[in-house]
């Protein structure tokens, strides 16, 4: 999580940075990137006629013209696995980082309103905890321990699993990201003055503050949900991953570890989906900071 | 300057902190893997073993106790140091297990965060500070493109370029004491330090792009210092203090990435250890892992605050 | 005035990652002299002494017309390595006095030193710091070498700046607004230390405010800026006394130590154009209560006798109360 | 000569398509697709260069006195914790038990025919109720003490008492009484007629008295053992050393030094074996199977045990005879063996390993409209919900259920796949909490006490290999084919089973169960796993 932006504090470079128009380009490229995973990802299991797990040629087939990214270990095709898989990798990265950025960024601003008191150093307690305890027991333990029906619906099996073990670790960053500009906030001169008129306390939390972290954080979130499809695809490994035969990037690389010598396109062209799908998010979230930060002063 | 006894009581509420911290994790890990199907007893006698063999090393283990009776027995002796010993291996103190394991993770891990600071601060500066933005453009996207990147694709693709085809480094495995290890560290030091480099960069070029806006880096500049040397010592410095929080907050995430590299280079460390214990149940071992984690993360970050306070002398000489 | 001035700027105009800021600046300054340039935040008047010592680069801008010559010679089109050579030496800045201006982690004393030895003066550099922060009046230069920035008053930190500026004994100081940060008492000081040390070593002195009072204690001649532009310069005692442009007039009106004794102070109406909608003509004419049709086209800048210049097409028939 | 050139391209491709992506590969020359050696679009039986690595074809076989090996380095999957060969579950751990524990008789090459080795000689009476054995002269353990007739009764007591996974071996046996000095009289309940050949198993390996009093204690050190290699380093270590034991009465084995490496991942291994750093490695990854060619060699050896679809048939809705018949009409094993196996194992249609006297097929070919008839009048007529419950990791399980996945579904079943950790997966197998699964049964051996009984027999140790089939007719069957005198009349009891089968469909066989390694290509003739899942080393 990277510091909190700070408005540059140079007269002139203020002065630069506001008059230059936020760079919608950038935006607007990660935005239309992503929109055409998806739109390919429903589109062409009917354009090419083959279904997301049928099996639809012979195993390992070099990329060809019937099959541009080529077939994996079942003979189906890579490409219409690689979009089908851009679904269930946005739903993930979009449910984990949407619901940790909620939860924790209100807990994370509530540590920072009731500043000093006995429940703002157990909660921030319990946030260090969080962070501390090591992911991977969680995750292991999720492995074998989420009941036998994993999957819930609406979702592919074997997300849930997925999701708890994000959630759990997403939160409570995103809660000390919020604390740390809660307290900043504080001070700032609209808030002191609502507590001046005698708002309640939830009031200050929910009209002023929230809206404010809220935003900043999102900005964060969105680039950091790189990180968090990054740390998806590295669950597969430790048999967190979606359950087959549903797509999804991590697990179809990590099945297809083995033969990247051999058949290297079952591998690199869900990577590649992968780095282009992080290049877009990046993108997004630049632009998303420079508006916040081209606004404020 | 601050009074001994506000010092006292920073030192004691940090205490107080990692014991919660230290209690926290410890019942979480021993509920969380006691709630798995299966036990020891099934990993030790395995798919032969019958319906009586199993009940009778069960109880023999005292697996057949309630959850939170083996939990309470778990805290009282986490009181009093004694990690207990492992189930599957038999007569294996945890304490052992554990400290034959730390020395490999904390060296991977260490070592991975100097590859990502020896290569993350320079790009992260040069990103953060060049007129280019072209430059500062191509450093970020690529550093993001990494982010993207399962970490056992990296470390694969090391194996077979680096080990494999040029032959440079062992396709894994650990050696038997110092320096041997080293010729065996390198390599998955290398890859774990991809996974952490895209945070480093990003982390540098956001501090040195405030950094550099500010004005006194402007003033020195006007007094005719040259630009390596401002970089050098009015924008690195800046730098340095996100980075060690970055640090602090690496130690958990590190921890995992390990745990991956060490399964893909086959070394002894925490990860493996870890994965091994929760495969075969072993629930004293991972109870005995998941708190030396927790406190190796908790020391991490004791150890960034202090330095925090130590290099910013506005804290350390408040009056 | 005998030979070339030390600074002089012919219509120089300066933009910022390719806004225009700066549309046409007309000033001069010799040595011994000292040039107030005046005008309200956002008239361009910082932007403008940055490119004097030439730190518009940092900031992604550039001199997009006119010129600019330091010692007769033009040096608007100077890449980064002249201007290096150039900072500290020939041209230096004093910045506001904020806490911001020094390194907060680096100690004064190491500051000091390093910047005499990035000026080439490498031995006996503490000596010379000393020297240095004696010659800025500061009563205990010892204590003020070891401490840190944070643990000084902002008075003192900003003779500790002086002290770092005139370290290359340069040709020409540029002060961005050097006591506005500060109480009275200590501007009045600062201020008698600029003009002593300005008259000790003869060098050329640029005093960037928006203070009028500022303007008359310290300055010889004074240009005034809006939106980028310099619509009035002359000596500062005239100027003050007769001013020419309608701008002028309405700041001298608003500044309760510059306004009549016994009128209420009037105010400028309005709020400083944005850069990105200047007027086609004079700029300030859409907040002038003199303002006719023919303000509609560009107003250049008229001489008025001897260095005395106004940018308003009608300073006659407002000078005869029409 | 062609494939080796191009394999020096394959590796930079990958990594320079991660790094410059696809422009590189044109420069390449398109990667592997018309060179069948790469493993491309190679399938099983395609011509031309694949080594068609076919279970029961050319594996490689034992060289008797090929050139020493000072220090074997063997990559294993699990960590070495348990020496005791009465408990070891895994096969490499077996092979510990097998290189170190003294035994009367012992494996010939990678057969399961059986010779002498710490016995002179032994004889089965002719109502093969009792088996007297003569051990040879002045035997003595790995720290040079006497080995005499006592320690070999009291190692098959313990057997007999023990409560691990190979009671039935065991069972048969009434008592063990001491004749002389050097012979030992072993008197059974019921005829053994294999015993001779289960006398050569680690779990008839022979201990010295005095240690196998206390043997929890006895084996979690160094135990002191009696067979070609002894322990010189104590279990739980990253690796784990045996050194041959000059004192051992059977044949030397080539190798002075064997080292036990534990590499959990399989991908790790091969690279390993790849850079030299290891020697020999069990179970490489099914999908590099066909790719490791030049100074690597695959091994695929059928074993005694086959993969097979298990039906719980206490559970809707295989309880069922019908649905299961329907399943196995549905199930395409052609295709599993092709592809989940990488086509370096046979398919089986029938009740036992294909490799047994007395295999026949029994299964029917896949034919989808038979089976929607046969799911007339089920509950599963119009569909029903079917979890494919697999381990995570496993490479061929989770294949052969995204294939059975298709299948099933094209009789309209509904079906999820569920994977959870070997651990759970093995607790809700032994418990019957599971509806299919992909699994594998097996014991290794070749004889009747081994494979049927495990796999058919409901009083048999895996309870009919966890399915919960019960059938008194089976279990006649299984018992006449322990019991039989003669080979003619044990395969005329395996025929029977094996129509049995065929009736009742407890699971569907899929393949047999190949025991796969990889080894350096120069020590292929000189260390090779048998069938019976042992790591056999050349003898000089």
């Amino acid at each position: 999580m990277s510091a909190t932006a700070a408005a540059p504090t140079h007269p002139v470079a203020r002065v630069a940075r506001r008059l230059r128009l936020p760079s919608d380009v950038g935006l607007l490229i990660g935005v239309g990137t992503l929109a055409a995973m998806l739109a390919l990802a429903f589109l062409l299991p009917v354009v090419t006629g083959y279904g997301t797990n049928e099996f639809a040629g012979a195993p390992y087939q070099a990329p060809s013209l019937s099959h541009p990214f080529g077939t994996d270990q079942f003979g189906r095709d890579v490409m219409v696995r690689t979009f089908a898989a851009a679904k269930v990798d946005y739903m993930i990265a979009f449910l984990a980082v949407g619901v940790s950025l909620l939860i924790g960024t209100t807990i994370g601003v509530v540590i920072g309103v009731v500043h000093g008191g006995v429940v703002d150093w157990l909660l921030s307690r319990l946030v260090d905890a969080v962070i501390a305890f090591p992911l991977v027991i969680l995750v292991l333990a999720l492995v074998v321990a989420v009941g036998p029906e994993k999957s819930a619906p609406g979702l592919p099996a074997g997300t849930p699993a997925l999701l708890i073990a994000l959630f759990v670790f997403g939160w409570a960053f995103y809660a000390r990201l919020a604390h740390a500009q809660a307290l900043s906030l504080r001070e700032r001169e609209f808030v002191v003055a609502a507590r001046m008129m005698g708002y309640s306390r939830t009031r200050i939390v929910m009209r002023h503050m929230l809206p404010n972290v809220l935003a900043t954080a999102t900005a964060y979130a969105v680039g950091d949900a790189v990180f968090i499809i990054g740390a998806t695809a590295s669950l597969a490994f430790l048999g967190a991953g979606v359950q087959p035969p549903t797509p999804e990037w991590g697990q179809i690389m990590f099945e297809a570890r083995g033969v990247l010598e051999t058949a290297w396109w079952t591998s690199v062209f869900p990577g590649l989906a992968l780095v282009v799908t992080g290049l877009a998010l990046a993108l997004i979230a630049d632009g998303l900071i420079q508006r916040l930060e081209g606004g404020s002063k | 300057m601050t009074t001994v006894s506000s010092i006292g009581s920073r030192v004691g509420l940090r205490v107080l902190q990692t014991v919660v911290v230290a209690v926290f994790v410890t019942v979480i890990a021993a509920v969380l893997v006691r709630l798995a199907p299966g036990d020891a007893a099934t990993t030790l006698l395995g798919d032969r073993a019958t319906p009586e063999g199993v009940a009778r090393l069960q109880a023999q283990l005292g697996l057949d106790r309630s959850v939170f009776a083996q939990v309470a027995e778990t805290l009282g002796n986490v009181a009093r140091g004694d990690l207990g010993t492992s189930l599957t291996r038999p007569d294996q103190p945890v304490s052992r297990i554990v400290l034959d394991a730390l020395p490999v993770t904390l060296s991977v891990i260490a070592a991975a965060l100097l590859v990502a600071v020896v290569v993350g601060v320079p790009l992260g500066l040069i990103a953060g500070t060049t007129r280019r933005p072209a430059v500062d453009r191509g450093i970020s996207l690529a550093a993001i493109g990494l982010l993207a990147l399962p970490s056992f694709f990296l470390a694969i693709i090391a194996i077979l370029v680096l080990a494999l085809t040029l032959g440079i480094a062992p396709a894994g495995g650990w050696g038997g004491g110092w320096p041997e290890n080293l010729k065996y560290l390198w390599l998955p030091a290398l890859s774990l330090a991809v996974l952490r480099l895209p945070q480093v960069v990003r982390v540098v070029r956001e501090a040195a792009r405030e950094a550099s806006s500010h004005e006194y880096v402007e003033a020195a500049v006007a007094r005719g210092l040259s630009p390596r040397r401002v970089t050098a010592r009015h924008v690195l410095p800046n730098c340095l203090l996100p980075m060690l929080a970055l640090v602090g907050f690496d130690a958990a995430v590190l921890l995992s990435g390990a745990v991956v590299v060490e399964s893909i280079f086959g070394l002894p460390g925490f990860g493996r250890e870890l994965v091994t214990a929760v495969g075969t149940r072993d629930y004293p071992t991972i109870q005995g892992i998941a708190l030396t984690a927790a406190l190796f993360v908790v020391f991490v970050n004791l150890v960034v605050d202090a330095l925090y306070a130590l290099a910013d002398p506005r804290v350390r000489t408040a009056r | 005035m005998t030979d070339a001035p030390v600074l002089a700027a012919e219509r120089l105009a300066v933009s910022i990652r390719g806004m225009e800021l700066v549309s046409r600046v007309d000033v001069e300054v010799g040595a011994g002299q000292c040039l107030a340039i005046a005008g309200e935040s956002g008239s361009g008047k910082t932007v403008t002494c940055r490119s004097f010592v030439g730190l518009l680069g940092r900031l992604g801008g550039e001199v997009s017309g006119g010129r600019l010559l330091l010692g007769g010679e033009d040096v608007s089109r100077d890449d980064e390595r002249a201007w290096r050579s150039r900072r500290g030496r020939a041209v230096a800045l004093v910045p506001q006095a904020s806490l911001a201006s020094l390194n907060p982690v680096v100690r004064v004393g190491s500051q000091m030193v390093e910047t005499i030895r990035a000026l080439g003066g490498a031995r006996a550099a503490r000596g010379r710091a000393l020297e240095l922060l004696e010659q800025v009046r500061l009563d205990d230069p010892e204590r003020v070498f070891r401490s840190y920035p944070h643990q000084l008053s902002g008075g003192m930190r900003q003779r500790v700046m002086i002290a770092l500026s005139i370290a290359g004994r340069p040709r020409l100081l540029v002060a961005d607004e050097p006591t506005t940060a500060l109480d009275v008492t200590v501007q009045r000081q600062i201020l008698a230390l600029l003009r002593d040390l300005q008259r000790a070593s003869g060098m050329a002195l640029v005093f960037v405010t928006h203070d009028l009072s500022v303007v008359r204690e310290i300055a010889d001649r004074v240009a005034v800026m809006y939106a980028g532009e310099t619509i009035e310069t002359g000596p500062v005692a005239d100027v003050l006394q007769r001013p020419l442009h309608p701008y002028t007039r309405a700041l001298l009106a608003a500044d309760p130590t510059t306004a009549p004794r016994g009128r209420p102070l009037s105010e400028v109406p309005g709020k400083p154009a944005d850069p990105r909608s200047w007027p086609a003509g004079c700029r300030f004419q859409p907040r002038c209560e003199h303002a006719r049709e023919e303000c509609a086209a560009p107003a250049p800048l008229r001489s008025f006798g001897g260095s005395r210049a106004a940018a308003c097409h009608r300073v006659e028939q407002i000078g005869e109360g029409r | 000569m062609r494939g080796r050139m191009r394999s020096g391209c394959k590796p930079l491709a990958a990594t320079a398509l991660a790094v410059a992506i696809a422009a590189l590969l044109a420069a390449c020359g398109g990667g592997s697709d018309s060179d069948a050696t790469g493993g491309g679009a190679a399938t099983g039986d395609a011509g031309g260069e694949t080594t068609a690595v076919q279970a029961t074809g050319d594996q490689p076989e034992l060289t008797q006195g090929a050139d020493p090996v000072d220090d074997l380095r063997i990559g294993i999957a699990d960590r070495v914790t348990e020496l005791d060969p009465l408990l070891t579950g895994s096969p490499a751990l077996g092979s510990i038990g097998h290189l170190t524990s003294g035994t009367l008789f012992r494996f010939v090459g990678v057969g399961d025919d059986v010779e002498p080795a710490l016995a002179e000689s032994g004889r089965l009476s002719d109502d093969a109720m009792t088996y007297t054995v003569k051990l040879k002269p002045d035997l003595v353990f790995s720290d040079g003490s006497e080995l005499t007739v006592e320690d070999v009764k009291a190692s098959f007591d313990r057997g007999r008492t023990k409560d691990g996974g190979y009671r039935s071996f065991f069972a048969p046996i009434k008592q063990v009484t001491i004749v002389d000095d050097r012979t030992v009289e072993f008197r059974f309940k019921s005829r053994y007629l294999s015993f001779e050949n289960f006398l050569a198993y680690p779990a008839a390996g022979i201990f010295p008295a005095r240690g196998i009093a206390d043997d929890t204690a006895f084996f979690k050190t160094q135990p002191v053992t009696s067979g070609p290699y002894k322990v010189v380093t104590p279990p739980n270590g990253a690796t784990f050393r045996l050194e041959r034991d000059d004192g051992y009465a059977g044949p030397k084995p080539v190798a002075r030094a064997v080292t036990f490496v534990t590499v959990e991942d399989p991908n790790s291994r091969v690279a390993q074996l790849r850079s030299g750093q290891l020697d020999y490695i069990s179970s490489p990854p099914l999908q590099q199977f066909k790719s490791l060619t030049g100074d690597v060699t695959p091994i695929a050896r059928s074993g005694y045990a086959t993969t097979y679809l298990g039906l719980n048939n206490t559970r809707a809705p295989f309880d069922d005879v019908r649905v299961r018949r329907a399943a196995a009409l549905a199930v395409d094993r052609a295709q599993v063996q092709k592809v989940a196996w990488q086509g370096i194992v046979a398919r089986n249609d029938g009740a036992l390993p294909t490799i047994f006297d007395g295999y026949e097929a029994v299964l029917p070919e896949p034919d989808v409209e038979a089976a929607k008839a046969e799911l007339k009048g089920t509950a599963c007529e119009s569909g029903c919900p079917v979890t494919l419950l697999i381990a995570a990791g496993d490479d061929w399980p989770q294949a052969a259920a995204v294939i059975i996945k298709s299948n099933l579904e094209a009789i309209g079943m509904k079906v999820t796949i569920e994977s959870g950790d070997p651990v759970a997966t093995l607790d809700r197998k032994r418990s019957l909490e599971y509806v299919a699964m992909p699994t594998f049964v097996g014991s290794f051996s070749s004889i009747p006490e081994g494979y049927p009984s495990n796999a058919l027999y409901s009083k048999g140790s895996f309870l009919s290999a966890y399915t919960g089939y019960r059938s008194a007719q089976m279990d006649r069957a299984i018992e006449a084919s322990i019991l039989a005198r003669t080979p003619a009349e044990r395969r005329a009891a395996y025929e029977r089973a094996g129509d049995i089968f065929g009736r009742d469909v407890p699971f569907v066989t899929l393949t047999d169960f190949p025991v796969t390694a990889a080894v350096r290509t120069e020590l292929k003739n000189t260390v090779t796993p048998s069938s019976t899942v042992f790591i056999e080393i050349a003898t000089e």
